[in-house]
């Protein structure tokens, strides 16, 4: 019987313990950050929509490589000595390949953080964006080269120019190199061929 | 009790069908045992007085391209000690004695591995898939597994 | 008689008095979002953590609804797997008309880390429901589901009642006349 | 007594009087239904130290007609394996078991819609309709949660029931009455002629305090469960049985439900107000008493009881089932007997 | 026709109807909840007839407390987890058969009704049936109060008794 | 013609011979009581108009109310009886309910 | 045997008054996609069957697939709610494999973000756990708390969720500056909620009585069953890794472990599991407390690594106290830059298999009380 009453009782106070509690919050100063006006601070190393900076890439492709989830599409192309717009890297460095495509899929990202820790030149940066929810998944995949088609059937077609050239070059130095080769093994067959004939003629 | 301790009483009593132990530190060591006889081992393992492993931390099917592979990890918390039981046993006969009723907790385990690897558990209550739908075909996690193009009208791949 | 004669003549007649009742309901439709409690994977701790008082969804007029009935749009939050997805398709069936989805994240949006050896995993649940906003990140932070919710909501207000059925009388009557 | 209503006063044809006066309360019924679903969105909110609704209107006061347009446009869903007759019909049955009850509340002295002697009674009654109604749609959806949900309930507000009748019913002896204008007569006079302080008469009175105090706690109680509040929400406790009894239901219907269950809300307040609390009476005494204030007085104690039905389900966890049972049959039924023996028997010495 | 009859002949068709659907039905759950139509016609007819104790008595019996206990005896007397529970008839022969017998019934009931010159002397309205009910109930019929009362408490603890789950 | 004694009366007739239908019909135990109900209210509304019309004055407002708690513990101990039937055949059809025990 | 490919119901030898409810996947208190097959009496609970796998997204499937720091992320999204104390045994494991010494600051930080993510995860379970109550407000009051918790996350790692903070040999980046201030504030914080919870939610009678005497696990069960963390602890056996088999610098701080001891009902019922996490919670306060005293200042946040970590052939299993209970990893390195299985041991998925046991016999209402203690978190179940 007195566990009973002492049950009731308990009962009865702690709900009015409980409605006390909820009465002072009744009061207190909300904690609610209303976002669109107001924002809550997002501390600079957050790790939100990548950016990429296309003057800082070298091409690399390291970030490719380490995407846990290959989200990451690179193609790179070599750069011709020759070309009269060197890329330069924001540092002054040259570079020595052209990114015609640099495209981030956010529809498969998973912001771990990976290929801005491996980014030899910190051109691939994780920025505080995040509102850039879409009506379209399309609208996610972003490109971030800053080649225009043009440029980059420019750039093919001088490298590829130059690929054919180098190519040439290349069979040049091979033929000239098979022709020396030959030549010498054709002077040595010369130098060794007398001693022979000599021999013979011995 | 070290590991080698628990192999040589288990050699002693168990004779051939303990296979061997193997020491590769820093990784651990483990004892490789016959499948046939694993039910055996793991209640003498459990109930035997110094043994007394009355929690098994964990079992995991792998493959090792030829054969399946069970592992054991058995902790005792009365005298602190872990052992690693290891099993193998050919791929186109995947059948191993289930220790479900030993620990309890193998149930569940021996459901996953037969649900991802395809070791069969004899003397299970209810070996059927845990994680994939019941409908379910191959084992995900061989490694010669290629995922269906299509299950129930949805497109698998990418 | 006004208005509802109004009703049956073309949008243009009935111009200012019809655009506003159109307006009005969008604004309601817009304004009294309730969604589905439906919580999948990790997006699902930052849907909890949007609705806590730090950032407050109900400011937004939204209220969880348990039941899909009642529900007037469902947020996807988390990974959609092959044995999820037909309950998923039959929650969308179950769900009243006018009805919306958010699909948050990226597993959602495309299967996300999963795509490419997911064997269980369903690439994107827009193959199975339509989708109206995609939200992503992976996580999302709550702000940005917040936004996907704005979104959401200026497409509900600049949806079309009338003008619709006004639009399919015009094609209708191209038909007609082509 | 004879039944004074202003409204016959108005209006001599008979009949247009009689449809005035069904129709103000539910007029009535619609702007605090509005202004009570507002009130549990932010005083929620405030208890959580949130926000609420903000965006709808200026700090969301529109928020609840936003809901109304939205919920008029909502599809009308009627489940295919549901039994649709009945299905439709239990959200009507259930707001009219809401409603019917507004048929006796006596908002002021010159404004009672229909004052029958036993209103009380009425009030009672027409409470059970409701639970047909819950049966009829939990039964009809065709749905385990419904069904468990609909089961539950009933089972609830009958066992709630009994406990609350009779903390009225001792009301009912303190005042010989019970037609709730009389009880609400009965107090005039400042708040110390209230019921919870044992009504008029002389300082005898004192020692039924206590168990008034503890009469009008029980029928509090009894109250919430009758309505199906937390802590007492078992029927639509969302962690178990999805929404309950109106799981299946959306659109207008559902809003039948949701109407009826703030309508009950008001009811309970209502008749705790008349019976405890002095009805429409002022608690200064003559001072600020009148037809005005009587609607006044009555509106704002008994909203002052809605929200405390508020903030109490935003602070309590819920109960079990069985644990319900417990208390409605063990703790409130044994207390309220003692104190309505206790205060018939004040009431005998008299 | 004034608006007295019309609300009678209103709640008459009710009565009927209702109660015909609750004899004839084939789905139980139609019969138990038409019958909540008939006990609230019956009490419209209460009304009618000034008696509004037993109105008011009449719903909070027989709906709050009588339909309810039916309702819960056809849910834990039949599967009821679908929404089609058919209840069986007897026979077409016993159907006939009570067909002509409450016919028969109704024939003999609604002529002598008709053809009898009752002894009518219409009262003046009570003003509080309640309050003459309260004092007839504990001065003249005090005796079959107290044994109503005592048949009530018996009821419950058989009903309890009998209905207890056996372990 | 204005609404008499004779009005209700018929009411009740037919209500009556409804219920009694209903009771000779129906198989289901439940069913039957609720043919029953019937019956009973037919004779309330019998009581009622007798004691507006027919100088039963206040006494047929009485034994309304024996009436209606009649009823209430006949539905009691019936149910109950049902429930007894229900748990030990499984059914509760009346016509096959002929063993004392099982 | 093997071959069957469903569980067949038999509805023919279900007695007509016994009811199946399939509870979930979409529930809203089914923790996530859990989804229980549940048979009732009544309001009595019979059997219970989970059916899992509704997030089964191929963790170790993927792990096969991906280089060592590559899985790391992915063991984010094993248990959502703890990445931290996820990581640690992996990251763990590998390092031991490869034989690398942390740096002392390296194992402080370590050791601050694990049990600040117990408290985080500890309030989330408390939190679900009162919602399945009913009581929503203790929710947001743990929810509001939580987000200064991920707030120090997010400033450290740059991420609120899933952290991908651990590295093997090391941390992706050093704390902020002001990192020991912002987590003396939460502590105290924290302490200060967990008090005012107490009093609202704990200890009040409703509470009590729906979660006293519920669910209850006796000892011997327990182990059988292999749980761990606070279900076992719940059962009063003082089992805690971090003292019995103290990895990391666990073995540097003084604190307790709460077991349950049955002060409102039975050892080992819901209540108890439920104090015990609380307690905890205090307990990883004053963990945090020593572990900001003793920790350096200055230091290295990352051992120098070879460019591809390639672990000797062999194999590992690590294990770790998580909030929910021992995380185990069983590493198999085939001597290349990616395992040959990485199996993990699921804390949920182990401490779920339990609930059949323990929820036979009460109502359905307690069984979902009795899932909320366990605390499950099913992207560790699944995985």
């Amino acid at each position: 019987m007195l566990e009973y009453i002492k049950n009731v009782w308990l009962g009865f106070w702690t709900v009015i313990v409980g409605m006390k509690i909820t009465f002072t919050h009744l009061f207190e100063k909300k904690v609610t950050v209303q976002y669109p006006d107001d924002r809550y601070p997002i501390p600079p190393n957050a790790r939100n929509k990548l950016h990429l900076e296309p003057t800082l890439c070298n091409g690399c492709t390291s970030c490719a490589r380490i995407c846990p989830v290959n989200c990451i599409k690179v193609e790179t192309l070599r750069v011709v000595p020759d070309d009269p717009e060197q890329p330069m890297i924001a540092d002054g460095t040259k570079r020595k390949l052209w990114v015609p495509v640099y495209d981030i899929d956010f529809a498969k990202c998973c912001f771990c953080g990976l290929c801005t820790t491996v980014c030899p030149t910190f051109a691939i940066k994780h920025t505080v964006e995040f509102e850039y929810s879409t009506y379209s998944r399309d609208d996610l995949y972003v490109r971030f080269s800053d080649m225009s088609p043009e440029k980059v059937a420019e750039k093919k077609k001088m490298l590829e120019e130059f690929q054919a050239k180098e190519k040439a070059a290349k069979a040049e130095a091979a033929r000239k190199a098979a022709e020396e080769k030959s030549k010498a093994e054709a002077q040595a067959k010369a130098e060794s061929s007398p001693v022979t004939e000599s021999k013979e003629s011995n | 009790m070290t590991i080698n301790e628990i192999y040589e009483q288990l050699k002693e009593e168990y004779g051939d069908s303990i296979i061997e132990l193997i020491e590769n530190p820093p990784c651990d060591s483990s004892i490789i045992v016959k499948a046939e006889s694993i039910f055996d081992i793991c209640h003498t393992l459990r109930d035997k007085p110094g043994f007394e492993f009355d929690y098994l931390m964990c079992l995991s099917g792998l493959d090792l391209g030829e054969n399946l592979s069970a592992v054991y990890h058995l902790y005792s918390m009365k005298h602190s000690h872990k052992v690693v039981l290891k099993t193998i046993v050919p791929k186109d006969n995947p059948k191993i004695p289930s220790v479900e009723k030993i620990w309890r907790t193998a149930d569940w385990h021996e459901r996953e591995a037969y649900d991802l690897i395809g070791i069969i558990f004899e003397g299970h209550h209810n070996l059927i898939r845990i994680l994939c739908p019941y409908d379910w075909e191959g084992y995900p996690l061989r490694k010669d597994y290629k995922e269906p193009e299509y299950y129930h009208e949805m497109k698998v791949p990418y | 008689m006004g208005l509802l004669n109004k009703l049956n003549q073309p949008y243009e007649a009935g111009g200012i008095i019809l655009g506003t009742f159109e307006d009005i309901l969008n604004w309601g439709r817009a304004r009294s979002d309730w969604y589905l409690h439906f919580g999948l994977a990790c997006c699902a701790i930052e849907f909890m953590a949007m609705n806590a008082s730090h950032f407050d969804f109900m400011r937004f007029g939204t209220i969880p609804r348990a039941t899909p009935r009642q529900a007037d749009f469902i947020m996807i939050t988390g990974t959609v797997t092959l044995k999820m997805a037909e309950r998923i398709k039959k929650l969308w069936e179950q769900m009243a008309e006018p009805k919306y989805c958010i699909s948050v994240g990226s597993c959602a949006n495309c299967g996300g880390p999963y795509w490419e050896h997911g064997y269980h995993v369903l690439k994107g649940v827009d193959r199975i429901i339509p989708v109206h906003v995609y939200v992503p990140g992976c996580p999302p932070r709550p702000e940005a589901f917040q936004d996907g919710m704005i979104k959401l909501q200026k497409m509900i207000k600049e949806e079309a009642i009338f003008r619709k059925r006004k639009k399919l009388e015009e094609e209708t009557k191209i038909e007609l006349s082509a | 007594m004879e039944t004074t209503n202003f409204v016959y006063n108005l209006i001599p044809n008979e009949t247009i009087a009689i449809i005035v006066i069904s129709v103000i309360p539910l007029i009535f019924l619609i702007v605090y239904a509005l202004l009570a679903i507002l009130g549990e969105l932010k005083i929620s909110a405030w208890i959580q130290e949130r926000l609420g609704p903000m965006r709808t209107g200026p700090w969301g006061i529109l928020q609840p007609i936003a809901e109304v347009v939205k919920l008029i446009q909502k599809e009308d869903l009627t489940p295919d394996s549901a039994n649709k007759p009945l299905f439709n019909l239990a959200p009507y049955i259930i707001f009219m078991g809401a409603y019917a009850s507004f048929a006796v509340i006596p908002f002021s002295r010159y404004f009672v819609p229909s004052g029958i002697n036993i209103g009380l009674f009425y009030i009672f009654a027409v409470g059970s309709i409701a639970v047909i109604g819950i049966v009829m749609g939990g039964w009809a959806s065709n749905n385990k949660y419904s069904l468990l949900g609909a089961m539950r309930s009933v089972a609830q507000i009958i066992s709630y029931e009994i406990p609350g009748a009779m903390a009225i019913l001792s009301v009912a002896v303190l005042a010989s009455s019970l037609d709730l204008e009389k009880i609400n007569i009965a107090q005039e006079g400042g708040i110390w002629n209230w019921f919870i302080f044992g009504g008029q008469g002389s300082w005898s009175k004192i020692w039924v305090f206590p168990f008034t105090l503890v009469l009008s706690l029980i029928y509090l109680v009894a109250s919430l469960a009758e309505t199906n509040r937390t802590p007492f929400d078992i029927p639509e406790g969302e962690s178990e049985l999805v929404a309950g009894y109106h799981t299946e239901y959306s659109g207008m219907k559902f809003a039948m439900f949701f109407f009826a269950e703030y309508a009950n809300m008001f009811v309970v307040a209502a008749v705790l107000t008349i019976t405890f609390f002095g009805g429409w009476n002022s608690p200064f005494g003559n001072f600020m008493q009148g037809p005005g204030w009587d609607v006044f007085w009555f509106i704002s104690k008994a909203f002052f009881f809605v929200i405390l039905q508020i903030w109490l389900r935003w602070t309590l966890p819920r109960l079990r089932v069985d644990q319900l049972m417990y208390v409605g049959w063990k703790v409130l039924l044994p207390f309220s007997f003692i104190c309505f023996l206790f205060i018939s028997l004040f009431k005998m010495i008299n | 026709m004034d608006i007295f009859s019309i609300v009678f002949y209103l709640f008459a068709v009710i009565i009927v109807v209702s109660a015909a659907i609750v004899v004839m039905s084939k789905n139980i759950m139609y019969s138990a909840f038409s019958l909540l139509f008939t006990f609230f016609g019956v009490a419209g007819i209460y009304v009618l007839l000034n008696a509004d104790f037993i109105a008011v008595t009449q719903i909070m019996i027989y709906i709050g407390g009588i339909l309810i206990l039916i309702i819960f005896g056809v849910m834990l007397t039949s599967r009821i987890t679908g929404v089609d529970i058919k209840s069986g008839t007897t026979g077409k022969v016993q159907i006939a058969f009570a067909g002509v017998i409450s016919l028969v019934i109704a024939i003999t009931l609604i002529f002598l009704f008709a053809n009898t010159k009752w002894f009518t002397s219409e009262l003046k309205p009570h003003q509080s049936t309640i309050e003459d009910i309260g004092k007839e109930l504990l001065t003249n019929y005090l005796l079959a109060f107290e044994v109503a009362s005592v048949l009530l408490l018996i009821a419950i603890i058989g009903a309890a008794f009998i209905a207890r789950r056996k372990s | 013609m204005s609404i008499g004694l004779t009005h209700y009366l018929v009411l009740a007739a037919i209500l009556f011979s409804l219920g009694i239908f209903g009771i000779i019909t129906r198989k289901n135990a439940v069913l039957v009581l609720m043919g029953l109900e019937l019956v009973l209210n037919s004779a309330n509304i019998n009581f009622i108009a007798f004691a507006k019309f027919g100088g039963l004055n206040i006494q047929g407002h009485v034994a309304a109310i024996f009436v209606i708690i009649l009823a209430a513990a006949e539905v009691a101990v019936a149910l109950a009886i049902v429930l007894n039937i229900y748990q030990n055949y499984r059914h509760v059809n009346i016509d096959e309910v002929d063993k004392l025990k099982e | 045997m093997g071959e069957k490919k469903r569980i067949e119901l038999d509805y023919s030898k279900i007695e007509s008054d016994r009811m199946r409810l399939n509870v979930g996947p979409q529930h809203p208190s089914t923790h996530g996609v859990l989804r229980l097959e549940v048979e009732l009496d009544g309001e009595i609970v019979t059997e219970v069957v989970p059916h899992i796998g509704y997030l089964h997204r191929c963790f170790e499937k993927h792990a096969e697939k991906m280089t060592y720091p590559q899985v790391i992320p992915y063991i984010d999204r094993m248990d959502y709610v703890t990445s931290m104390n996820n990581e640690l045994p992996y990251v763990m494991a590998i390092e031991k494999m490869l034989g690398i010494e942390v740096p002392e600051k390296v194992q402080y930080i370590r050791v601050i973000m694990c049990e600040l993510n117990r408290i985080a995860s500890h309030q989330i379970a408390v939190a679900t756990f009162g919602l399945d109550a009913g009581a929503f407000t203790p929710f947001l009051y743990f929810f509001r708390d939580r987000e200064y918790i991920l707030a120090i996350f997010e400033k450290a790692s740059g991420a609120r969720l899933l952290f991908n903070y651990f590295w093997i040999g090391g941390l992706a980046a050093d704390v902020h500056p002001t990192f020991k201030e912002d987590v003396l504030a939460i502590v105290k914080q924290v302490r200060k909620t967990n008090k005012e919870i107490e009093d609202l939610l704990i200890y009040n009678k409703i509470f009590i009585e729906r979660t006293a005497n519920v669910g209850i696990l006796p000892p011997d069960v327990a182990i059988n069953y292999a749980c761990s963390g606070p279900v076992l602890r719940g059962s009063g056996v003082k089992f805690d890794l971090r003292k019995n088999e103290p990895y990391s610098i666990y073995d540097r701080f003084d604190f307790d472990i709460p077991v349950g001891m049955g002060e409102v009902g039975t050892v080992g019922d819901c209540w108890d599991r439920n104090i015990v996490r609380m307690r905890e919670m205090e307990q990883s306060c004053r963990i945090i407390e020593q572990a900001i005293e003793q920790m350096p200042n200055e230091g290295d946040v990352q051992e120098k690594l070879p460019k591809k970590i390639k672990p000797p052939k062999g194999d590992i299993y690590m294990r770790a106290e998580n909030p929910k209970g021992d995380l185990g990893f069983y590493i198999v390195s085939n001597g290349t830059d990616k395992p040959e299985r990485v199996k993990a041991r699921g804390t949920s998925f182990v401490n779920l298999s339990v609930l059949p046991e323990i929820s036979k016999g009460y109502m359905f209402a307690d069984l979902i009380l009795i899932l909320g203690s366990i605390d499950i978190v099913l992207g560790e179940v699944d995985r």
